[in-house]
């Protein structure tokens, strides 16, 4: 079967799923996980088999090679899990057979856009992916449907740029396949490779979240269904970052950052951006009270990294951030599955109301604590490979701001995602969720595959390196040298196992201290909190006393005189309302007498003009 | 000159000022029944313009009668006549229909005032 | 010399003043009366113009039946405001 | 000798005559009596379709040749637009059979909506200047007697006024043109105003520009819009949006052609300003609007403004830029069908205000198929609407009217802003469920269902609707 | 203050108007129809444009012989307009009937009719009539035609209504004779369609021009055309004048 006949597939059975889960949800459900792995065999069948949809002189051509399998491959594992994931996930949601049909509307959608082979294939699957995920954002409640708007207002903005960008290509080279334009890239001339770019990069970094264009991200990561948050952060995003790395095919990659074809310091701006964006996102996420809404400023500060380090010039550099789109993906399923499943008992997300769960689900604790972990990018896991890499290129380029902004993410990010941890997992319990489960083992399956994949690619990196050098050799770009284990660079070699290993070795003997030494006494939290003291408040309203509380109430106090982006763009939203109902009264809120005056001035006014 | 004077009056300028005082009025007044009254002003300015766009020198009525009996007689243009014949009927339509608009309004709202009207409006 | 074109133009004076008058006279029925008698004066003047045709209708449709149609709406109107 | 497109007029004009002896024998028959002509009409402008041309040919009328008669512009394009206006008007008659008959005057309102179609066919079909404005006056006063359909006396003095301004201006400037150029036939006065000094061409130009947009829902003459569009009943909503509109615009894209041959740029500068303010401050008021109906009736008066801008940009100095000009008369012709199905669904759903929408399971196939309609209208693939507005951004870049881009483009965003709104209002409830004002009948489901499919159609075969309609006044100055 | 700005607009709408069309208008003495279609339309040669100066009053001609240049205007060179035109009257009475028909519609009544008034319409009606009708037959020989004679006809039934406070016209016979003499007019003019291939083309014979019974399917025509407005107008009047 080839790729087309798996697109026109996918949007017939997303159709039929639409009616067969009328009957029951899991039908449904079930059905779209089989056809998700189902099209994982196919994409592998038709590597480098172009592949055309051609309905009256309208061709749609799609191609596997090894640049976008990566983005396939990724594409179907995350949603994979996450269809996994739904297969009970989704009982309490309202309109599920909508949620499954508009899922796998989507999926059918990205793997279109990731396997088109021009762009106005992309433009079209581009477009279709928007309204598709505008309604799923908006399937769960009032709230969400804002967060709905605002996104496809802001991604309407990336899209129309987008377009003027495809067709300002067109129009200086004569066609839109990617080959013909890597061909003639040389027809293109400065002033419209700038436009082209500039245009790309904006469409990209309002859909991939990069500040100052990331504002929708909050509402709509945090409010959005929860089943689809991962696909949401995990994917999405990086289809808006898809685009500037396939700026990479048409102008040559050192040519691009190095500029000499648009004569504009585009690398150094983009770097700097992502830079900004890394302390933007930590901060706000650092200052966030909702557990998605945290994870949704973590993605901006990702998408952060990734930007930076793809412009910043070096292959290794770019390596670093082809691997951190992994990483990121990895991460934010296992945070938003976890903190999903921790949703799914307790129908709650904030971390004031949680605590102490680690004890009924060890589980989805374990898959938080290794997506943090690697996040974090602490040794042994597959983030600190990623995040290394950038370290070595930024330090050995010796670019201190960026290396500044990139360290400060990940001291920031240890202070973001241990709240969660420390207030949902750990802590103290609430009465209520006393008696509550771990979920059930399909939801369970995919955490433990992902926790699983997170510590096995950090160990032995090697998996994942050799496709990306292909990618990389794809490119023109020359692959960095490694071995199922080891990566070498300039400075030094990296080791992953024998990390590990003392890693390991370390874990286990703090165990056995532990085991043998410790004197475990069982403290009653509010004392080890009052440090002995007697507090009266605490019999009566424990919740006050609650840890997570104005967790971090200096750093806010630090931060608040800044002014934060979403409130100047609502302050701009505001003023914008105000100019357009002046519009209304001038023009449409007049008597007839009004009317006509309006008439016979526009009258003379056209007169006048040509006359004088 | 003088004549010149006279015929950019009664051709041109007098039948656009009697249009533009309809226009006037309806840029004045808030009475309805006045709205009506002025567009019929209007309705006579313009008809008066294409009638007299089509008068001739010295012409004569567009009829052969046994005095006028041969083609190429100094006529005045008929095709101004008939569109203003048109124009006509058209208008007294337009006006019977507004005035019965008028009327409803009327009963509906209590007064012939826009602004009143304006006020009582629901959207 | 009173040929037919300055005749016309005195005409069309007078019509401008009738429809000054009727639009600016504070009475409805006057104005309606003031409209009527600019329309005879259009039909004269049609009559000058050698446009029989347009002078007669203009004569039977614009001053007869429009004015008719003006005062009975007049008439109507005042019915209406007499029973409340 | 029957591929005369005087038919294609003749048909409604002569059941709307028939009507009033009808009513005396018997008022049940007169509600069918509308479907019946359209049906007809439509059956006849197939069979003219079958043997037409794409060139421009000119019929007579009453036996005299151009310029002295009266003659009838007809081709293959323009017969395409008559089918889907005719499509859209049987549609509507059929749910004014259904649903609106019994409101007011039972003989009335089925001819004041005959006749309408019949004027709107005469504003596509007419060649001769004059015969526009009969055909205007005709579409004007149908247009008022069906803004008072429901009561909304107010609105309809405001149209009364304002169109009837615009239609004195418009015999003031053909009165002036005739005199002139000797000539009433669009396509001989072009030849007989060359050697005419600048200032009456500019005078002339702007009297027909204000008075054309009258009709056209276009600035400065729509004021009446939103106002006749919040007070009419859903019937004759859609005779507003989706067929009065178009043919008025048709109509004006047609004296700007043929009239003009293009050759004064004033003109065209001018109408492309006024179709970028009238675009912009339509999107940008509609956005502000919590009355569905207003709403939509600003998006069309937007639409009208997009369309008129693109045919006037494309208009330079006596050369059409093909491109510009087929992507306008494409998004034109999808627009037809786009908010047919969408008034006919806002109609269907009693759905008025953004405020009390109340969805409930049994309307969800109706909010479906009325959600059609709203991708289309704002450009969302796989639909229609999605590659009117591909080519017409296409078009724009490539010939650098970067201005334009940008106006229509951010005006756009907003119309997909509220659209959307409009949408989730539509499939989501807000908790409190009540019942449905009145229940669908299966009749204009499967209407809903016919248009929805014509779009999905279109969109899927977007190359050969856009050849069929291309090039529409080939052998104008084409 | 309102005024006074209108004032100003209009005056300068006056003076740009004026001064834009009145260099290039074809006024008074400068006005020759040479180049237009009108002169075609009086000379009747628009088939024909080399026949010129030959006599029209009295003989036959193969396109038009109707004496009255502006009824073979309306009737015959431009009848589409006069067939919308009418289709206008007859939609705008129908909005009149819709929007005064349809509610309670009190009949105006006249406190004490005139005594003389009531006597004379007896006799007036009549003849009124008859001279309405008169102009109508007349319209292509003479001045005036079906709309004129129509009003006049209209005129009369207005009269009848101010003679006596309980005078109705009969509504069926208006619908009927509305429906029968709009439909005959577009059957006529197929009927040109399908004898001659254009649609109100002339297909009946020309014969002499300035006789009464001349000039094809304009007098046939124009008879529809004032029973129609007669018909419409007095409907007007009938819905003004109210009938409960």
């Amino acid at each position: 079967m080839t790729f087309n006949n798996l697109i026109l597939l996918g949007s017939v059975t997303s159709f039929l799923t639409y009616f067969l889960s009328k009957l029951s949800y899991k039908i449904g459900t079930v059905i779209k996980t089989l056809f998700i792995i189902i099209s994982m065999y196919i994409i592998y069948g038709n590597f480098n088999t172009p592949s055309s949809i051609s309905i009256n002189e309208i061709n749609l051509n799609f191609n596997v090679n090894a640049f976008n399998i990566y983005f396939l491959v990724l594409a179907s594992f995350v949603f994979l899990m996450t269809s996994l994931f739904s297969i009970n996930g989704i009982k309490k949601y309202k309109y599920k057979n909508s949620y499954i049909f508009l899922n796998l509307l989507l999926f059918t959608g990205i793997i279109g856009l990731f396997g088109s082979s021009d762009l106005i294939t992309l433009f079209i699957f581009w477009e279709l992916i928007t309204w598709v995920s505008f309604f799923l954002i908006s399937l769960k409640s009032s709230l969400s449907r804002k967060a709905a708007l605002v996104y496809i207002f802001m991604s309407m903005i990336g899209t129309y740029f987008l377009i003027s960008g495809i067709f300002i290509i067109q129009n200086s080279i004569g066609g839109v396949s990617f080959n013909l334009i890597q061909k003639n890239i040389g027809l293109i001339n400065t002033a419209s490779a700038n436009k082209v770019i500039i245009f790309f990069v904006i469409a990209a970094f309002v859909k991939g979240g990069v500040y100052p264009l990331h504002t929708w991200l909050r509402n709509a990561h945090g409010e959005a269904p929860d089943n689809f948050s991962p696909v949401l952060s995990g994917l999405l995003t990086k289809m808006g970052l898809y685009l500037i790395y396939f700026l990479v095919i048409f102008f040559p990659f050192t040519k691009l950052i190095s500029l000499n074809i648009a004569s504009f310091p585009f690398g150094i701006i983009f770097s700097y951006i992502g830079g900004i964006s890394i302390i933007v996102g930590t901060i706000s996420a650092i200052l966030q009270n909702d557990a998605k809404k945290l994870i949704a400023f973590s993605t901006v500060s990702h998408a952060g990294y990734i930007v930076l380090a793809f412009s910043y010039g070096t292959n290794l550099a770019f390596f670093g951030s082809l691997m951190h789109i992994l990483v990121h993906a990895f991460t934010s399923l296992g945070m938003f599955l976890s903190i999903a499943a921790v949703k799914y008992r307790t129908n709650t997300s904030k971390m004031d109301d949680l605590g102490g769960l680690i004890t009924n689900m060890p589980v989805t604790f374990t898959t938080y604590l290794v997506s943090i972990i690697s996040l974090a990018g602490i040794p042994p896991l597959v983030g600190f490979v990623s995040k290394w890499m950038i370290y070595q290129a930024l330090i050995v380029n010796g670019s201190y701001f960026l290396a500044f902004a990139a360290f400060f993410g990940s001291i920031g990010s240890f202070m973001y995602v241990f709240r969660p941890l420390a207030t949902v997992f750990l802590g103290q319990r609430p009465k209520k969720y006393e008696k509550i489960k771990e979920v059930p083992f399909l939801m369970q399956l995919p955490m433990l595959i992902i926790t699983l994949l997170t510590v096995l690619l950090g160990v032995l990196p090697g998996i994942i390196i050799k496709p990306l050098n292909k990618l990389m050799t794809h490119l023109g770009i020359d692959p960095i040298e490694s071995s199922l284990y080891k990566l070498v660079t300039k400075l030094t070699t990296l080791d992953m196992v024998l990390i590990f290993t003392v890693f390991g070795l370390g874990f286990l003997i703090a165990l056995i201290v532990f085991l043998i030494f410790a004197k475990t006494t069982k403290v009653k939290q509010h004392e080890q909190y009052t440090a002995g003291e007697i507090v009266p408040e605490l019999k009566t309203m424990p919740s006050m006393y609650h840890y997570s509380k104005n967790y971090y109430k200096p750093f806010s106090r630090i931060f608040s005189i800044f002014p934060s982006l979403e409130s100047i763009y609502n302050r701009i939203a505001y003023f914008t309302k105000k100019i357009f109902d002046i519009f209304d009264n001038f023009f449409y809120k007049e008597t007839v007498n009004g009317y006509v005056w309006i008439i016979s001035l526009v009258f003379l006014t056209l007169i006048i003009i040509r006359w004088l | 000159m003088i004549n010149n004077i006279i015929n950019s009056w009664v051709f041109v300028y007098g039948p656009l000022s009697i249009f533009l005082i309809g226009l006037y009025g309806i840029l004045t007044q808030n009475n309805i029944f006045k709205l009506v009254i002025s567009i019929n002003i209007m309705n006579l300015g313009v008809n008066l313009y294409i009638i007299a766009l089509g008068y001739v020198h010295n012409g004569i009525a567009p009829i052969y009668t046994e005095k006028f009996k041969m083609s190429g007689e100094n006529f005045v243009d008929p095709v101004p006549q008939a569109l203003v014949l048109t124009a006509i009927v058209i208008s007294v339509a337009i006006t019977a229909f507004f005035l019965a608009v008028l009327i409803k309004n009327y009963e509906k709202y209590k007064t012939l005032d826009i602004e009143k009207i304006k006020g009582l409006e629901n959207d | 010399m009173m040929n037919s074109i300055n005749l016309s133009a005195i005409f069309i004076l007078i019509i401008l003043l009738f429809s000054i008058l009727a639009i600016e006279s504070k009475n409805i029925l006057k104005s309606i009366v003031f409209l009527s008698a600019a329309s005879i004066l259009t039909a004269l003047i049609f009559v000058i113009w050698k446009a029989p045709d347009v002078a007669m209708t203009e004569a039977a449709i614009g001053a007869g039946l429009t004015t008719f149609l003006f005062v009975l709406t007049y008439f109507k109107i005042n019915t209406i405001k007499k029973e409340n | 000798m029957i591929n005369q497109p005087v038919i294609i007029i003749l048909i409604p004009l002569f059941f709307a005559f028939l009507i009033p002896l009808i009513s005396v024998f018997s008022k049940k028959i007169i509600k069918i009596i509308p479907v019946i002509a359209a049906f007809i009409n439509l059956a006849a402008i197939i069979k003219i379709l079958s043997s037409s041309s794409r060139i421009l040919k000119y019929f007579s009328i009453s036996g005299y040749k151009i310029p002295f008669g009266i003659n009838l512009i007809f081709n293959y394009q323009i017969g395409m637009f008559l089918f889907a206006i005719n499509l859209v008007a049987l549609i509507a008659f059929l749910y004014f059979y259904k649903n609106e008959f019994n409101i007011g005057n039972k003989i009335a309102y089925p001819i004041a909506f005959t006749l309408g179609l019949t004027a709107a066919n005469g504003m596509i079909l007419t060649g001769d200047l004059f015969n526009l404005f009969v055909f205007m006056e005709l579409a004007a006063i149908s247009g008022y007697i069906i803004s008072s359909h429901r009561k909304g006396y107010y609105s309809t003095i405001t149209y009364i006024v304002i169109t009837s301004i615009g239609s004195l201006l418009f015999l003031l400037g053909t009165a002036s043109v005739y005199n002139v150029s000797g000539s009433l036939s669009l396509n001989t006065i072009s030849t007989g105003l060359q050697g005419v000094s600048g200032q009456f061409i500019i005078i002339i130009s702007v009297l027909f520009i204000i008075s054309l947009s009258g009709e056209a829902e276009l600035i400065p003459l729509n004021s009446w819009v939103p106002k006749v569009y919040n007070k009419t009943g859903d019937t004759g909503r859609i005779f507003f949006g989706s067929i009065f509109s178009s043919a008025a615009l048709f109509a004006v894209i047609k004296v700007l052609i043929l009239l003009f041959q293009g050759s004064y740029s004033y003109i065209y500068e001018v109408i492309t300003v006024i179709g970028l303010i009238t675009l912009f401050i339509g999107e940008v008021v509609a956005f502000r609007q919590e009355n569905i109906k207003k709403m939509i009736a600003y998006s069309s008066v937007a639409q009208a403004g997009l369309i008129i801008g693109a045919v006037s940009m494309a208009i330079k100095n006596g050369i059409i830029n093909k491109m510009v000009f087929n992507a306008a008369i494409f998004q034109l012709f999808n627009n037809i069908f786009a908010k047919g199905l969408i008034l006919l669904g806002v109609g269907a759903l009693g759905a008025y205000h953004l405020n009390n929408l109340k969805n409930n399971n049994k309307k969800l196939l109706a909010s479906i198929l009325t959600g059609i309609g709203v991708l289309s209208l704002i450009g969302m693939p796989p639909f229609a609407g999605f590659w009117s507005k591909f080519y017409l951004i296409k078009a724009l870049v490539l010939n650098k009217f970067t201005f334009f881009i940008i106006i229509f483009l951010f005006s756009a965003l907003f119309e997909v802003y509220y659209y959307m709104k409009f949408l989730q209002k539509l499939f989501f409830s807000e908790g409190n469920k009540t019942k449905t004002k009145k229940d669908i009948s299966f009749l204009t489901y499967g209407m809903m269902v016919y248009l929805s499919a014509i779009i999905l159609l279109i969109g899927i075969f977007p190359n050969s609707i856009y050849k069929a309609i291309s090039d529409i006044f080939m052998g104008g100055i084409l | 203050m309102r005024k006074f700005g209108a004032l100003i607009i209009i005056l300068a709408l006056l003076y740009f108007l004026g001064s834009g069309l009145i260099t290039d208008l074809k006024i008074n003495r400068k006005n020759n129809l040479s180049q237009k279609t009108a002169r075609a339309y009086i000379n009747r040669n628009v088939k024909n444009p080399e026949i010129n100066n030959q006599q029209l009053h009295g003989k036959t001609n193969n396109e038009n012989t109707a004496a009255n240049s502006v009824t073979a205007v309306i009737v015959d060179y431009r009848s589409m307009d006069t067939l919308g035109e009418i289709t206008v009257l007859f939609l705008a009475v129908t909005g009149v009937l819709a929007l005064l028909g349809s509610s309670k519609n009190n009949r105006i009544k006249l406190e004490k009719p005139n005594y003389i008034l009531k006597i004379s319409s007896k006799f007036l009606f009549p003849l009124i009539f008859l001279f309405g009708f008169y102009i109508f037959i007349h319209g292509h020989l003479t001045p005036g035609g079906g709309f004129q004679g129509g009003t006049i006809v209209a005129a009369a039934v207005l009269m009848m209504y101010f003679a006596s406070n309980n005078y109705r016209v009969n509504t069926t016979d208006i619908k009927i004779l509305e429906s029968l003499s709009g439909l005959s007019f577009i059957i006529i003019g197929i009927f040109g369609l399908f004898i001659l291939g254009d649609f109100l083309q002339n297909f009946l014979n020309k014969g002499i021009m300035g006789e009464l019974f001349s000039a094809g399917i304009v007098p046939i025509i124009y008879i529809l055309i004032g029973l129609k407005v007669s018909a419409e107008l007095s409907n007007i009047v009938k819905e003004f004048m109210g009938d409960k």
